[in-house]
């Protein structure tokens, strides 16, 4: 069955919606992305069908959500290559997947002098965690600078990967950039060094085929909203053998063995890392998405997102002091950042909705980022399954009212 | 809400030329801050003699809205008694609340031409900046 | 307009599902509750007109969506009785929420020989979080004893509620016993002794009028899921300035005003404590379940599950070799808790499931009371809003069969 | 799947009359585990002779299905090499899975009445409580 991104993008209720008599261009997918119908009809028939709590009920109401949520864990691993369902951990998105592992696994085996290694091109959420990590204990942190096309500087690995490094954390793909970084490369390098490898795959795992198992890494996290899924559940990925002995993170129910008045026993991974009554309808949705993912084909998507990349590429750089940031040439993400001349973003942005054209304008939460390109905020446009190129059109023409607005030379 | 109604004329003639942007030398007030939203960032000048604003400058980075809230901010604020200058304060925060009635807002004079932004809910922050370091700023001071 | 209990649970489309050809009788909303159309609804109509990331977009999409999740923080603090939205923080459940208290304020302010009290009767939610803390920090921990009747025993306060003690943890309503909690002169103990109170109101909230203003506590806390709406979101209500100055606790985009590479500043209480992409359909759906509840009447909740309650206990107190677990008079909520004969509860909720009879077998998480209560587990009805007295012969009716294939005498 | 499929008359009798219930009083092997759903707890005490058991008993408190279980796997169990009754465990787990053929259920006797709890997902871990005890005392041991 060949890619039809009309008939995609009909499955997607959102995009019968009209304001201001208009059709909506959705240029903000980095951020979050829309839902087909499956999805969010699948969370409806849970709460219509099912909906109970997990692992406790012996009725077949919980029997059935338990099976739904534990075998959910088998088709996330599917999907991103693991081995088994094992190491799969349902979290709220992928900022709270780093805080567990900055929590469960930094804070029980790194000491004082110990290094880790991030890029300057993290989202905020793969900084701060580190950050608060960092002073509690007194760590070194490193970053891999950034070549001025927006590639991670390689032959600065070797100065700033260290025999002191526990562990290198960087994204898969960028999203301000919307580089693609070679994470089974670096992984290699940090094995080789003696450190481990987190890899952030937030704006990986909706656009492309992963496969941890053939990159190598310890641990991969990434968020459902950005993927087709809910908003509410995420998953943190990790070596079950990594999983088995790191400290508790959150605890509460479902997380212990045996709870007396002053002390408690925890579980086997992965509960011993989900306190409480889980994102049970999430997890559905979340299999939801995974299932119409793979029934449009993840390489379909790929394509097709490089295809409207390319596209708008090409259509972006012939605006006349338009400055564009990240690599122009090569496989990349669907996120195209600018600034168009001395016109601040945020102004951009609200002119862009007039024409309900939706895209982000700000620092994207890569501060360090920002600071390194020499700016304070961007435009960005990115793009998902559904995007068209008539919406790219959209852009230009609306890029083009906003530069006559502001009489921009 | 169109544009037009969002950026003014005079917004737009305070963005472009920005009045009192620059340094004191030796400020009695100098306050920095930034909007986590999007990045933008301001910092403000005051001098004071004798409970007023002698001189006020600003830099900074942002929008049209910030850019010319700050510069009309600055022009209706300078020789002014700082308790008026706060009050005028409190009546712009007002107003981009929506809670202030029109006769309150009429001594803001051009300033009455940012009132539309409240319109635009996550652009109210952009407008607000320039105030809010000046309130931060002369937090303590008569 | 006054309640019809019948005309209500028509509106939670899961009662329309037959299984073996029966309708369920769903005895288990302490574990979770289901959910109304209005509930279900008001998700799916957020997925399919409103979806985007909140905070940051200028266009209308997500100016819709932040000012519902924004607006929701007044409605939530309204229905509880908080003065304001300010003290509202977004959490997954209630087992977050302790944990965030547990991490946030006692990580930063408790030390060596500070005494923690909770009770007896706590969920493992308000145990282990605790138990951590405890462990890393030196802490003591106490416990308000309960009476055989399943009432705390507020004649030992004097006793365990000391000079040292810096917080009091303790449940507005047990999930085991139905016992409500006199939380109010508690809390008022509690300051006395210069301690804090926190209440886990994870029962309390859905079943009847709670007001944070009146009882005085410096925390409470609660889950969604439990109360009409959906899983993945639950609130933390603590007051603003203990918000105000208590440590980040998770970290990532939306926390934080200003990160550098190497460092980062905090924003404001809520958002500091809410790292990364929320739970937003899921605040749209707390939001519904509130308007629902208001609608249909707290007090209304409250009366009708008191009198299922009421009828619940006449009849399984008419069952030979019966035992009874809790109070058995005066005001209680609407769970009821008991053991047949030297039947194993797992035993009895298998056959009663035969029969469509859904109720929970275990130790309810909460086994420090099961050992109090000298057993390893207990059979558990709860009702709520939609409970009719015919679920409650089913019960009894499906129990009675059990006795006989079980051969009880 | 009906209630006399699960609790059938075996199981019904080994419950209601277990088999080896009580203690060793110096045993080779001495585990006690419990099931994190229920509270459900065994304790069983093991001797070996010569890579026989010589002698098993149980402890515990839990349902019928977990009762039962502890019950014919002892009486199973008793003067078989350890060898085969590691055979028999894994045997048995994997027919609560689901996974194992008939013929290999066979030896397994009067257990094979457990098979039904399959249909009830949440009680297997019951009906295994008692292996996983057996099968966590004797790690290590030939
Ligand atoms: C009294 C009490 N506290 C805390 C909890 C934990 O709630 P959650 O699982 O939503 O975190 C429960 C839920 O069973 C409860 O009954
Ligand atoms: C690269 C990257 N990492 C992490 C995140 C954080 O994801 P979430 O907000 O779902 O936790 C994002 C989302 O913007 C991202 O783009």
């Amino acid at each position: 069955m060949s890619f039809d991104p009309v008939r995609v993008r009909a499955e997607f209720p959102i995009f019968s919606r009209k304001i201001r008599g208009k059709e909506i261009a959705y240029l903000d997918s980095a951020a979050t992305s829309q839902k087909p119908a499956a999805v969010i009809d699948a969370m409806d028939a849970f709460y219509r069908e099912h909906n109970s709590n997990v692992h406790r009920g012996a009725y077949v109401l919980s029997e059935e959500a338990t099976a739904m949520f534990e075998e959910t864990r088998g088709k996330v691993a599917k999907f991103i290559g693991a081995p088994s369902g094992d190491g799969i951990v349902y979290v709220r998105n992928t900022t709270e997947a780093i805080n567990l592992v900055a929590c469960a696994w930094g804070r029980k085996y790194l000491k004082a002098g110990d290094e880790i290694l991030l890029t300057e091109m993290e989202h905020h959420s793969n900084f701060v965690p580190w950050h608060q990590l960092v002073k509690d204990k007194g760590l070194v942190l490193r970053h891999i600078p950034i070549t001025d096309e927006g590639r991670l500087d390689l032959a600065a690995l070797d100065r700033v990967l260290t025999k002191k490094t526990r562990l290198v954390s960087i994204c898969h793909a960028s999203n301000v950039l919307g580089t693609i970084n070679p994470v089974a490369e670096i992984t290699a390098a940090a094995h080789r060094a003696g450190a481990l490898c987190l890899v952030d795959g937030a704006q990986a795992v909706p656009h492309m085929r992963v496969d941890v198992a053939a990159i190598g890494c310890d641990f991969y996290a990434f968020s459902a909203h950005k993927m087709c899924g809910p908003t509410g559940i995420g998953v943190l990925w990790a070596r079950p053998e990594l999983l088995k002995d790191m400290d508790p993170f959150m605890v509460g129910g479902e997380t212990i063995v045996e709870v007396h008045l002053d002390h408690s026993t925890f579980r086997d991974p992965p509960h011993r890392y989900e306190p409480g009554t889980p994102a049970i309808a999430e997890v559905a949705g979340l299999e939801a998405a995974i299932a119409w993912l793979e029934k449009t084909g993840i390489d379909a998507v790929h394509a097709h997102e490089a295809s409207v990349t390319a596209y708008a590429l090409k259509r972006l750089l012939e605006i006349p002091r338009l400055t564009f940031y990240g690599p122009r040439t090569g496989p990349r993400g669907g996120v195209a950042c600018f600034t168009l001349d001395d016109l601040h973003p945020h102004d951009l942005a609200t002119c862009l909705d007039q024409d309900n054209v939706c895209i982000r304008a700000g620092h994207h939460c890569a501060q360090p980022l920002m600071r390194r390109l020499g700016v304070v905020a961007t435009a960005r446009a990115s793009f998902y399954v559904y995007t068209l190129p008539s919406e790219i059109d959209r852009l230009i023409e609306s890029l083009n009212r906003a530069r006559e607005f502001f009489g921009c030379r | 809400m169109s544009l037009e109604s969002l950026y003014q004329e005079i917004i737009m003639e305070h963005f472009k030329a920005p009045r009192n942007r620059g340094e004191i030398t030796t400020p009695d007030v100098s306050i920095s801050m930034n909007n986590p939203f999007c990045g933008d960032e301001i910092t403000l000048h005051l001098s004071l003699q004798n409970g007023r604003i002698a001189d006020v400058k600003f830099r900074g980075r942002g929008c049209a809205i910030s850019q010319a809230s700050a510069s009309l901010m600055t022009e209706l604020f300078k020789g002014l008694p700082l308790a008026n200058a706060s009050t005028f304060a409190s009546t712009f925060k007002k107003m981009m609340r929506g809670e202030a009635k029109s006769n309150e807002t009429e001594p803001l004079g051009d300033l009455v031409a940012l009132e539309g932004v409240r319109k635009f809910p996550v652009r109210v922050k952009c407008a607000l900046l320039a105030w809010s370091a000046f309130e931060e700023g002369v937090k303590g001071k008569k």
